[in-house]
């Protein structure tokens, strides 16, 4: 087989599953204690400190890092799951999703160490909020085609240029950035990019909140004028940021967050419809169950093949792809399928105000964290296409 | 994937390449390929590897054998291997010895019911059966007045066929049996029913469907980097990359789904609603891969592969023919959706993520 | 289209240019466009197209009517023009004269119903009446224990309104009557049933849909044109390309479809099964194509298009929102084959073939 | 509007609505006296010559077409009518759907007066069929790089070379092919290609069938070894067939047939359904009609502007692009929503035997005359986009 493609079925191994119960069990003291609604799917606009440190408390931050950083050594699977229970309960992860996620491995891979002494257990109690700045006003698919100046200055360099999109600048602590510290060349347009470490709220930095059509602020734009970064918060080669871009996607794009973003509208479906469901909602449901389960089982396979040391990049972009359409089609199979639910149904209002939410944030969910477009380029790629 | 499970597949990978190759296969009008295959895959005891030593068979695993179905699934292979696999495990359930030769399962499809007469002859119709008229012998499940199930073997002669042919051209046919008298006939084990045995048919199919997609995906691939149109290979537009990568996601999900669900099942240690919710997912997700997958297969070969000529309709077909046996994916969705429905709302996560 | 038509469109899109900019108006927060917007459309005559001269509108025919509603379609108008006109539309069935001022009718659902009291009075209650908070009036078709229907023209400000927003964010308001006294009642025409208002209703959000659509094909059309990724226009990718093609066929079912449905309306002698099938069949289909065509106008937009500032929600949402109103797609599908089923196969193409 | 499309709501004239009962009647009588089965959708495997003469006889084959040549002066509204109602039927249009639709307006534009005086009217009369020959084995939608050469010779051309997937080739009289007059040119690589009127049946042209996957021998191979042609055959401009090209696709793509080819399966459907549908099989069916609907109002639409004289390029791409997708659909939604249809509805056997055949048939809808591709390349130009 040219094109061949694994997806080994993975069996969560037992201590996940003790685990999931720990998480379960905190998550209703959470809910019992009105730190969060699970019906309110607007995880990503709330901020919650005080939940990230008590999920920090519990050891669920850095769960895969080596001890000596904070972290606790624990597997991938283990990681998966704490990640889709959250989800699933809606709970507010804003502020720790993405260091735990993305930055704290680069800094990991990237960082000096004492850097890494300073941030990574800070990550892991939960106390700091990363974001990250790749796109710009004029590349957003088209990372190399990023501007903003790094110059380089006594002891440092000297920031200038904006960066767009960017989820959480106006909470974040510090942000993983790429910047332009030399001109593309001819051989190689994704030359001249180099990673650093920005700490924000300082002198230098305007975060400036950009609406979205949910209403909420989840994206900024982020101003750098003269802004000064030291030299040990260069992350990686100078110049050699696209070196260190792709092998970091995997870990990004197969998550659960990339087909349960909009989860909850089939569970308050499936409540709506009510325990006797006609043919018609049963078939609905049913296909819809099926999908979710096929997407989480291919993610947690993905998850697997990072626990062995892979770099399954075609594989989590088939599992971003695929998902997120899946995610962003279900609130409207969902609405079509409430169509015929009745007013007197308990949660009816509930699910109105949820696939209100969910239909309005469907969009972005092709568009976020890689297109629609930029995966498929991947994928063919890995088809040996290009 | 066990090491005796590779063992195993790759036997059965090395039959298939050297006596199912599809392209020869395709070329053969008069079906000569079929002897010398099902005698190579006797002799290395395939078609009965779900049966234990003592009844005849070779004693493979659940695992192994289903990664048999998944290599026949890639050749697309058009000789009763899957259907003699499940019968002799359906008479392995109740400890009947398999015979030799070529045998299928009677029903095959859940609104089917074969009746134990009073007088222990077996009495109903079954549509759809897949290569009745090939088979020596069927392993009926059958039940009682009283809702009991048993397992017979059946001698074919016994029974009237109608001969039907399925979207691919295999033998579908229709077989009915008025007060047939068994070769063997005994008690299923208790908590067995149809659903089970459907179940396990449509996991065998959704191996065999996602099979034929990785050949669907490879192909098409290969075909994208040969063919010129407008002065360059059709895999450098765009156009053919997405469609491809569309492809490659069908045949993705159709594999995860399909092997996802053989595992659950081999390491099974009942029958509860996490391994329904597998067995029946993977027949609608690959069934609906099948429709897809199979459909941007055919776009990207252009009229070549509209063509009895062109091996692509051997597995495109096939894994449309397969959607319909054991339950339609519409059958086993309203199934499903009757069971999240009743488990109830806040019980369908813990489902999902039972593993 | 003929020429009074045209007079009417290009009316009413010259205010929506000079006063309805969508740019301008999303820049304003405070909705100061709305008072001189609404103005300007009633020096014009507009919000009473459709009501006659003696009933103190501007007496314009049906079909300029719709004109105006495509124009406002294609401007996705944040004020209750369309709302005003099927108010004054269904007073005039019953020759109830419209007063002055934005109104709006009840129900807008078919599956909610006004009662007739005995006393004349009118009890009841309405979900997602749009633009409700705004309206002075109402428009109220409803039946009495007889089965027989009334046209009434009531006060809005003897109603209770419970507030909400649509997902475009216009108003879209639960309006209960607790055996309100009408201004104004009278019997509606003979025949003139619920179905009858819906099913205008929903030609009206038909059109407004298609027009939404023909804004988002055009500015995607502009945006890919003028954004550049790897180094080229966004336009020159083939994936962009083929997506834009994509819209441009949703655009244009559409288009199709609620143009026909309003020129069959237009051009109606009686209400039967075939202006029936175009009025269901606009509502469907261009509730379909707001969500596959909206979703492309995102996806070619990328993270701009997701932002309050751009304004492509304008149309993206509103359209969306369209869908709910007087029925949803899924409803009036239900009731369309229903109705097919009932006339029987042989009758189904002689009902398409129709015209 | 920069990218404005119209479909104007075009209302058959009553002259429309008296053709179609004479059609339907005639149609009926056929099918009564065992001409066809309407049950049967195998419409292009069957030749039917008696059937031709019988249409033609009617006056309803070159319907558009001058009196002179044997035409009957009506509208392309008439003609849709009478299309549509054969289609709808399973008429067995086969041998002279190709001359009345496509060849028969190419002889008209292009071939000298002689010709068109001899081979019109015996296309009217439903006495001869045609075929087209534009693929080539190493040109599909690329039309512009078929290689099959016409070599000056004597008072004619020598044709060598190969045409395939020309449908009806082995029953064709003619066949309207292009050829190779000249190399391309660096400028105009579609420069060089001819077309020409190929008398079938003629020594130095082998005709070999090709199987299809429906069990069909629709498509052939066309082989020309030293074939004549005499220099009269030639249609329009030397070496400039692409010019011709284009303005013909409006015609071939926006006809009933390019929704239409399944159709069948949703008749059926409604039959085995029954007068009480439950919600699944109500909605499921509505939503068809609903769709179905539209695509004949737009098509409609299309015929309209033809017989006004425009050149609907892009709609008629449209028509065909999202007509085919929905007839190849249409099989697998007909499958699923007959999924719970009782054995005993009569009907049932039919249904099945026509979601074979029709599910088989489907994967050539957006490949033959013009594929997805292609048409939505032509829309993409449409749309200023190329």
């Amino acid at each position: 087989m040219t094109a061949a493609l694994r997806f080994d079925p993975i069996r969560l191994p037992s201590e996940c599953e003790q685990l999931r119960k720990e998480v379960r069990a905190f998550l209703a003291e959470e809910i019992a204690a009105g730190t969060f609604d699970p019906h309110k799917p607007n995880r990503e606009d709330t901020d919650v400190p005080e939940f990230s440190r008590k999920v920090g408390a519990r050891g669920w931050l850095g769960m895969t890092w080596p001890k000596k950083y904070g972290g606790h050594e624990r597997s991938f699977l283990e990681r998966y799951v704490v990640t889709e229970e959250m989800r699933v309960a809606n709970a507010p992860t804003r502020r720790f999703f993405v260091a735990d996620r993305q930055s704290g491995p680069v800094l990991l891979k990237y960082a000096p160490e004492h850097i890494k002494m300073e941030i990574l257990p800070r990550i892991c109690r939960g106390e700091i909020c990363f974001a990250i700045g790749m796109s710009e006003p004029n590349s957003g698919s088209d990372l190399f085609a990023a501007k903003t100046r790094a110059t380089k200055t006594d002891g440092g360099y000297l920031i200038n240029g904006t960066k767009i999109w960017t989820s959480s600048a106006h909470i974040a602590d510090y942000m993983i950035a790429i910047f332009r510290t030399s001109p593309p060349t001819k051989e190689n347009r994704r030359h001249g990019l180099t990673q650093f470490l920005v700490k924000m709220k300082q002198p230098g930095i305007q975060v400036n909140p950009i609406a979205q059509i949910t209403g909420q602020y989840e994206f900024n734009e982020v101003v750098f004028t003269d802004h000064f970064i030291p030299d040990d918060h260069v992350l990686g080669e100078i110049d050699g940021a696209w070196k260190q871009a792709t092998s970091e996607l995997a870990y990004e794009r197969s998550g659960p967050e990339r087909f349960l973003e909009t989860y909850y509208v089939l569970t308050e479906l499936v409540r709506a419809v009510g325990n006797n469901p006609d043919t018609r909602s049963a078939e609905g449901i049913g296909r819809l169950v099926a999908q979710v389960h096929t997407m989480r089982r291919m993610s947690v396979s993905v998850a697997g093949m990072l626990q062995a040391g892979k770099e399954p990049v075609v594989e989590a972009s088939i599992v971003k792809d695929i998902g997120t359409i899946w995610e962003q089609q279900l609130p409207h199979r969902v609405r079509e399928l409430a169509a015929f639910v009745e007013e007197t149904a308990t949660n009816r209002e509930t699910l109105e105000k949820q696939l209100d939410f969910a239909i309005k944030t469907a969009p972005k969910l092709t568009i976020q964290g890689g297109t629609t477009e930029v995966l498929r380029g991947i994928i063919a790629r890995g088809l040996g296409l290009r | 994937m066990a090491e005796s499970e590779n063992i195993v597949a790759e036997t059965a990978e090395k039959i298939f390449a050297d006596l199912a190759d599809a392209q020869t296969i395709n070329r053969d009008k008069k079906g000569e390929w079929k002897a010398p295959l099902w005698q190579a895959l006797t002799d290395a005891g395939l078609p009965l590897s779900w049966v234990p030593e003592d009844c005849g068979g070779s004693g493979a695993s659940l695992a192994e054998g289903f990664s048999v179905l998944s290599a026949a699934g890639r050749f697309a292979v058009a000789v009763p291997l899957a259907e003699t696999m499940l019968a002799g495990w359906l008479l392995a359930q109740a400890k009947i010895t398999s015979p030799g030769g070529e045998m299928t399962v009677v029903p095959a499809s859940p609104k089917d019911r074969i009746t134990v007469n009073a007088d222990g002859s077996l009495s109903g119709r079954a549509r759809g059966v897949p290569f009745a008229k090939v088979a020596k012998h069927f392993a009926v499940l059958a039940s009682d007045a009283k809702g009991d199930f048993s397992v017979a073997l059946v001698d074919a002669g016994k029974c009237r066929i109608e001969t039907g042919l399925n979207l691919g051209g295999d033998p579908s046919d229709v077989v009915t049996l008025d007060k047939v008298q068994p070769v063997t006939i005994k008690p299923a084990p208790t908590g067995f029913d149809q659903a089970r045995l459907m179940l396990m048919g449509g996991v065998a199919r959704s191996l065999q469907i996602a099979g034929a997609l990785e050949s669907m995906l490879e192909i098409s691939v290969r075909y994208s980097n040969e063919r010129v149109a407008f002065e360059k290979k059709i895999s450098k537009f765009q156009a053919v990359q997405h469609n491809l990568a569309r492809l490659a996601g069908e045949s993705a999900a159709a594999l995860a789904a399909a092997t996802s669900a053989a595992d659950a099942i081999a390491n099974a240690t009942s029958f509860n609603d996490e391994v329904f919710l597998e067995a029946v997912a993977a027949k609608i997700r690959c069934s609906e891969a099948a429709e897809k997958g199979g459909g941007i297969a055919h776009q990207v070969h252009g009229a070549i592969g509209f063509t009895i000529e062109h091996i692509l309709h051997r597995y495109s077909l096939r894994a449309l023919a397969w959607r319909d046996d054991f339950g339609s994916e519409s059958f086993w969705a309203v199934e499903l959706g009757k069971l999240v429905a009743q488990r109830g709302a806040d019980e369908l996560w813990p489902l999902v993520a039972s593993r």
